[in-house]
């Protein structure tokens, strides 16, 4: 086994991260990794396949910057705030570029990413059935019927999805790169596990990880790399260290409706920033 | 989100309070983003005080002290009963279908309440693009019984919908049995007019219309020939009670953001 | 939704344990149910499919009395010690009657018990090729092929268990009837969510589960019925309550080995005893 | 368990010792109850103090303080950076192939290091019903090597096994390949007589013979015609350090229970 590297966030996403990669960020609601998002699109990678469950902020602001060729996803909207504008344009108008789709239900992804970590081609549920997604879904090979051996019951199985990276952002590791993260802990777990290559940024480097409640431990020898990014979840939070920035989420709404006031905010905010620390309270 | 802070109920309100008046006590409810949100959380304020909250994100019976913005807010992982991972929450409580009552919204609903909102317009070109499925599909089949709440119009009630995401009683044929699904699927749907429930083909059937709505303003609002009930009810106007604790909740979320 | 109610042991056993029913008493080397165990014996039932990954001991009693019709597991032997000597004879010389085996390996059973909690008929996983355990499950209808539809790969199903009704030992339970139990928590989350009925026995009932650690809750509403029993794991033990009685494990092999003193330990120290508390120190 | 508190090692104290040998520093270790686990806890404390040893129960690097008496000591648990669930210890954690080394036991293995570990004789009318399965199947299938473990007699090495609870070399012409296995399958077999690696082939040669055991008593005690490689290795004998470590490791245990 080998530990994870402790590295600043541009070193880390400079070695780990590469055009055409399959790249997750991952942290359903919670612990979003937009520092290191922010920090993809300062090194100007292009050609990705994202995946992500709720593409979010995070993804509007990787495809309006041009880095996404495709993206795998379940729920593409701004939570609690109505559309994603950038995501809408590239699907839309094809601006900046023209993005694939594929798309799942959220038991589609996880369960993808479930057999992505346990190393077996495919995951099985009981969904999809009759709907449209299940259509598209075969004809990208996203998705496929099996029939259960014993009952001949019709089921829905999903192809695995083994990330090249994936990046999460959680509170805390140790300084021998294990990782700890609590609160609402999503299928980062599944992600992290199911990649090549894992990629934490997190709030704190401490001595000794304390057990709690709720809390994962990502032991670092399944981490490929740890930066320290404090508030590098920002403007979504990290349970016991920030608060969602619900106010940065509906201005958002405003700030990407239009090309120029986004490029204009993304020059602003994450092109000119330092690539080490995380763009945090960027309202206009 | 209503600004209305006096006065008469507005359509929305109506439709929130509508909805919250479906849940009973008791009962596990999944609830998202939106007007479930409010109507679940008016609910349990209201007549319900012992209905289970769960949340996709992975928080099982929270007891928010205020109406969450988000489903991951922090709130809901301190208040919780017990966090689970997300595929834990999608295969062992979704999918497995401990949930009592769904709650859904559409962008285009057809008559026999099948969901889309995935696209307007052809995928592969579309007018509009959508958010997507989200947990939609797996709540539609599994759920002992969905609450659908979408406001109505010919926009959203539509003859065929652009795309199926989630499947509600297929084309009235037991679609359903034949899918295996272990939920009723949609009960009924509440809109901003009134409330819809199926038939025992899994059709559309109006059944009460709210204050000031009459049955033609809902056929008309209705993309296709809309059946109507031989009794159409008149849905109790929202009380003093519902009303206030509605805005309160909802004033509390705007001053805190 | 309906909340577990509260019953003594003996009533819970009376109530929701049947003659002929699927069974599964769960713990995976800790919180065995030992005490449940014992009252199923002492209330004579008989023609049980039990199933457990691990017997333990507590299946070789159960099957020494003659409850057992059918084992449904993936290990059966006296951890750290050896054999389980009332289960060899039961297999070897049909003492005290013959019993059907249908065995896996802990991964095939353990995905049974993740297949019958998520509600679909089967899992998935990459074991079992090659083995006769392959075979002789396709023969009982236990496992079979399947085909992945992306890859062609051939891999193992296993069919889902579905308990009639799945009894555990856990902490604590509060009086509305959660369950909290921590330390290693085995399978036992699966088996409960897998089974129509669920009985608890805990070692306290508390006015409020403080979040802890490693620890998992298991709602009210998906328990049936909780019982308050001290020490209802022993001669397994039961996490910051108890510790494993391991000079009873290795007795038990000595006790287990002869017909007639397996016998009068059981009269003595099971059949004898009050159906409400814990068979406790037993050793000869 | 060997009950010689001092004086020369027995032939199980040579076999623990010479398995522990074969643990490299950093490894991630699979391990269960008996031998296996002895040889795992005494290589860390010797020469590989940060292996990582990874209990079936669910405890991922423990760090036990004294020797486990099963896989479910409180001692595991307590000192594990991390408790997962049996299904997700087997799913993303064995299955998944993140064991360097698993330890695997037998009752019977062939010549291709098949395993038996669940009848002697017929299946349905078996001489003795052993244990067996648990996890080796997957232990066999998916750790990145394995380390066999087993007492050597004609009993226990046999020309066909009764039956094959785990899969080593399968047959010798690629079986594992063919099966689509992640590992390597097993690297070396260690018995109380000597050391046995599999050839090209994956049919076991002798490689070592341990101090007073000669290559004859080692063909005498296989059920098979047993390959010798042309250089038979003489196992270095047991240090003072070692057995003293094993010793005191297994005192401990028994002071404790």
């Amino acid at each position: 086994m080998t530990r994870s590297t402790q590295l600043s966030l541009s070193e880390a996403i400079a070695t780990h991260v590469e055009d055409g990669d399959v790249v997750a960020l991952e942290g359903f609601t919670h612990l979003i990794p937009f520092a290191a998002g922010h920090e993809i699109i300062r090194q100007g990678r292009r050609d990705l396949t994202v995946v992500r469950m709720t593409p979010d902020v995070i993804y509007d602001q990787l495809i309006g910057m041009g880095c996404v060729a495709r993206m795998i996803f379940s729920y593409g909207g701004n939570p609690g705030v109505g559309s994603l504008h950038r995501m809408r344009d590239a699907v839309e108008n094809d601006w900046p570029a023209s993005i694939d789709l594929i798309e799942h239900s959220h038991a589609g992804l996880a369960n993808a990413y479930v057999a992505g970590a346990s190393r077996l081609p495919f995951g099985v549920l009981k969904g999809y059935a009759g709907t449209d997604l299940e259509e598209r879904g075969r004809q990208s090979g996203a998705i496929a019927f099996v029939e259960c051996p014993f009952t001949g019951q019709r089921l829905s199985a999903v192809r695995a999805i083994n990330p090249d990276v994936t990046v999460i952002h959680a509170q805390q590791a140790d300084r021998d790169g294990n990782v700890m993260l609590w609160g609402l802990t999503g299928v980062q777990k599944e992600a992290v596990l199911a990649a090549d290559r894992a990629i934490v940024t997190v709030e704190e480097i401490v001595d000794e990880l304390a057990p709690r409640p709720h809390a994962i431990v990502l032991p670092s020898w399944v981490v490929t790399a740890v930066a320290h990014v404090p508030n590098g979840a920002w403007p979504s939070y990290a349970h016991d260290y920030s608060k969602r920035d619900n106010r940065f989420y509906a201005a958002w709404d405003e700030i990407a409706r239009d090309r120029e006031r986004f490029r204009a905010w993304m020059e602003e905010h994450v092109l000119s920033a330092s690539g080490d620390t995380a763009t945090v309270g960027g309202e206009p | 989100m209503s600004e209305q802070r006096d006065g008469a109920p507005t359509p929305e309100e109506t439709m929130t309070i509508v909805a919250a008046r479906e849940v009973r006590d008791r009962q596990v409810l999944l609830v998202g983003v939106g007007p479930p949100n409010a109507a679940a959380n008016l609910a349990r304020r209201l007549h319900a005080p012992d209905c289970v909250l769960v949340y996709e994100s992975g928080a099982i019976e929270a007891k928010p002290v205020r109406l969450p913005l988000s489903i991951g807010d922090d709130d809901l992982a301190e208040t919780a009963a017990e966090l689970v991972s997300v595929p834990e929450m999608l295969n062992y409580w979704v999918g497995a279908g401990r949930i009592d009552v769904g709650f859904l919204g559409a962008a285009q609903i057809d008559r026999f309440c099948n969901i889309n909102t995935t696209v307007i317009g052809a995928y592969d070109d579309p007018k509009v693009r959508l958010p997507g499925a989200g947990g939609a599909p797996e709540i539609a089949a599994a759920s002992r019984e969905v609450i659908v709440v979408v406001r109505q119009s010919k926009r959203s009630f539509v003859e065929k919908l652009d795309f199926v995401t989630s499947i509600g009683h297929g084309d009235g044929s037991g679609t359903r049995e034949r899918l295996n699904f272990s939920g009723a699927g949609p009960t009924v749907v509440i809109t901003d007019l009134g409330v819809l429930r199926p038939g025992p083909d899994g059709e559309l059937e109006l059944a009460a219309i709210h204050p000031g709505v009459d049955v033609e303003q809902v056929r008309e609002s209705t993309g296709w020939p809309l059946r109507v009930r031989d009794v159409v009810e008149a849905t109790e106007p929202p009380s003093e009670r519902e009303l206030h604790t509605l805005r309160e909740m909802r004033a509390a979320v705007r001053s805190a953001a």
